[in-house]
């Protein structure tokens, strides 16, 4: 926590690293989520997660993310969006330790910690899971040498068991038949059922998004921002997120008229925002009141 | 004994493990459920007929209470016990329509059948019902597939309508090997039908079900 | 060993029978093609738990290659083998999932598998195996809060688990009403484990992460 924020040297830019691309052999197609992704950047630079080398990994992270894109295999909108999150995070960390800073007084430095602190809590706990799935699975594999003796009973047994009662018409057993094999799940596997529990979205990681979107690119029209959104809700959500955006200050809008094409431009210092300090009016709003408090990285629909 | 002995070589392997030969071989007996014949069993184990028949004749006598001292298979062997008359186990091995399997002991079948019984209703399960229609509406079809369409595992279901009579083996799927099933004819004669066409047409109660088919054919398993 | 004595009077009818007691529990582990529980078996063999369970320990251990004499049940005894050291057998009894059933024993798992094809199931993916320890260790916990700890959606890997049967859902969360999931009888079965608890703690894979825990289970979704 008190780990002193100072200037990251050797930051590698944008030449040096893709010179070294070959030496990146890990396809993504190998890790089963950002977080295995990280662990597996901290773990090629030895480096302990607790206290990990930001720049080196945030840059190698982006670059990935990059690749993948470059390779456009299918990639799912939500799995995108959480590699997206992690890589906007590790960013704006990065980020903060660029800047020079002694004293952690400001409100917007404290964010980061605190959101620093909890990525790394949430590795560590992907970590142990990812551990004890390895261990699942030596089990697992071991167990699969035994075979159950699971064998048909014997005729003179079978023959005590009692006379079936068996009631169903034809018609009723056809009734029994359609409703099984009624599809029960129709969704994809990549749109997910989760809004039907009324899922939230999170104001601050939409905010992430759009500010990464926004942050290193040219003006954006809302329908471009909003082109992927999977839902009426994030649509919602993202407009709800610029509002605060303006609001803060980093970003502009230009409508030449009413209900015309709305052009969002950034304008906050190129580095170093944060989502983290938006305010919290729509985050408490969305919850149920019992729950206090919620971080932006623990939205995840 | 000469077969024994001529056997060596193709015994090495499994002599190095525990309880050598003769564990193998009652390894395999104790989980088939088909009977198997000396032939398959020495084709499976990669032993000659006759070491296999050998072994086979020795766990009978073992199971029903002589100890028989097998060469080479007893690793410590104490002389004392070579032969010796002990209680019978509670089970006993069967050469029954030229296969071997282990069954339960005739003198213990009204324990058995108690117990076997104390776990049975008359009346199928709703689970089973489902499966029963799947099976009878999708025949030949693989467990796997039965799964996948319940979204639920149906491994024991499917036992049970086997040990029931309404549902039985059809081969295996040439592509997966998957072990395939379908619908008997006692199922047929409980259902009131002659044949499977009588089975009356779902189609009208599922409306754009063509599109189901594909997607579960898409992620076999 | 009174427990023994106590239950005299009940094994009176299976007593007489070659093997007593200990055979006609073998005979009954036979015939189950599901774990069967010490209370299960005490049931239906007239026995008081506490003489299965014994029955059960002498059992196992003698499948494993030790000789143990059963006083009562063993007629002639000769004393020579007594706790002898002897080759184990080829099947081993274990207590999983919950109860007891006959396995090949793992050595053998090659020449087995050539005999039970459809006993195979496919290894589970990476993917597969982290959702499935989040949900065990976890449970009962909703899918968002599974996608929430591995950071990817985990819709589809969780429907595969339950259709293998793995994972089972568990009702819904009261507050948020999303469905919840644990893990199925099946997946201690595949593990080779009776309860939950004997799953290796998770403790000292978090270290000096007390407080996460409950950070987590406090906004848990």
């Amino acid at each position: 926590m008190a780990e002193p924020l100072t200037l990251a040297e050797n930051v590698p830019d944008a030449e040096s690293t893709s010179a070294r691309k070959g030496g990146f052999e890990v396809r993504l197609a190998n890790f089963t989520g950002p977080f295995d992704l990280l662990l597996g950047l901290i773990a090629k630079h030895k480096l302990d997660v607790t206290e990990l080398a930001l720049a080196t990994v945030t840059d190698e992270f982006i670059k990935y993310i990059r690749r993948l894109q470059e390779l456009g295999e299918g990639w799912a909108l939500d799995e995108a969006s959480e590699f997206l999150v992690i890589a906007a995070t590790l960013l704006d960390l990065k980020a903060a330790r660029l800047l020079p800073a002694g004293e952690v007084e400001d409100e917007e430095d404290v964010a980061l910690l605190e959101a620093r602190d909890l990525l790394f809590a949430r590795l560590l706990q992907y970590k142990a899971f990812k551990q004890l799935a390895a261990h699942l699975g030596e089990t697992l594999e071991n167990e699969a040498r035994r075979f159950p003796r699971q064998v048909a009973l014997e005729p003179h047994f079978a023959a005590l068991l009692p006379e079936l009662i068996w009631r169903h018409s034809p018609e009723q057993f056809a009734g029994i038949a359609a409703k099984a094999l009624e599809p029960k799940d129709t969704t994809p596997p990549e749109v997910g059922v989760d809004h039907l529990h009324g899922a939230p979205v999170s104001v601050k990681e939409q905010a992430e998004i759009l500010g990464f979107r926004l942050q290193h690119g040219r003006p954006l029209s809302f329908r471009v921002l909003v082109a992927d959104a999977e839902s009426t809700l994030v649509v919602v959500v993202r407009f709800l997120a610029l509002l605060e955006m303006f609001r803060d200050r980093v970003v502009a809008f230009e409508q030449p008229a009413p209900l015309s094409e709305l052009t969002v431009r950034w304008t906050g210092r190129p580095e170093g925002w944060s989502s983290g300090n938006l305010s919290e009016e729509y985050e408490t709003a969305e919850v149920p009141e019992t729950q206090p408090e919620e971080h932006p990285e623990e939205h995840h629909e | 004994m000469s077969d024994y002995e001529d056997a060596v070589a193709g015994l090495a392997a499994l002599g190095e493990r525990p309880g050598g030969a003769r564990a193998a071989l009652e390894a395999v007996l104790m989980v088939i459920d088909q009977p198997a014949s000396s032939e398959e069993l020495a084709a499976g184990l990669g032993l000659t007929v006759a070491v296999v028949e050998e072994l086979l004749a020795e766990l009978q006598q073992e199971y029903n209470g002589y100890t028989v001292k097998a060469p080479g298979t007893d690793a410590d062997g104490s002389p004392a016990d070579a032969g010796a008359s002990r209680a019978p186990r509670g089970f006993e091995l069967r050469n029954v329509a030229g296969g071997w399997r282990i069954y339960s002991r005739p003198e213990f079948s009204d324990v058995v059948g108690k117990f076997v019984l104390d776990g049975q209703t008359a009346r199928l399960t709703q689970a089973a019902l489902e499966t029963m229609a799947v099976i009878a509406y999708r025949q030949p079809v693989s467990r796997a597939r039965v799964s996948a369409i319940r979204g639920v595992n149906v491994d024991s279901v499917v036992r049970t309508l086997v040990q029931r009579g309404l549902v039985e083996e059809a081969g295996t799927d040439p592509e997966s090997g998957a072990l395939l099933y379908r619908s008997t004819s006692y199922f047929l004669e409980r259902m009131g039908i002659a044949s499977l066409e009588e089975l009356p047409p779902i189609s009208p109660h599922l409306p754009g079900l063509e599109g189901i088919e594909e997607f579960f054919d898409a992620e076999r398993m």
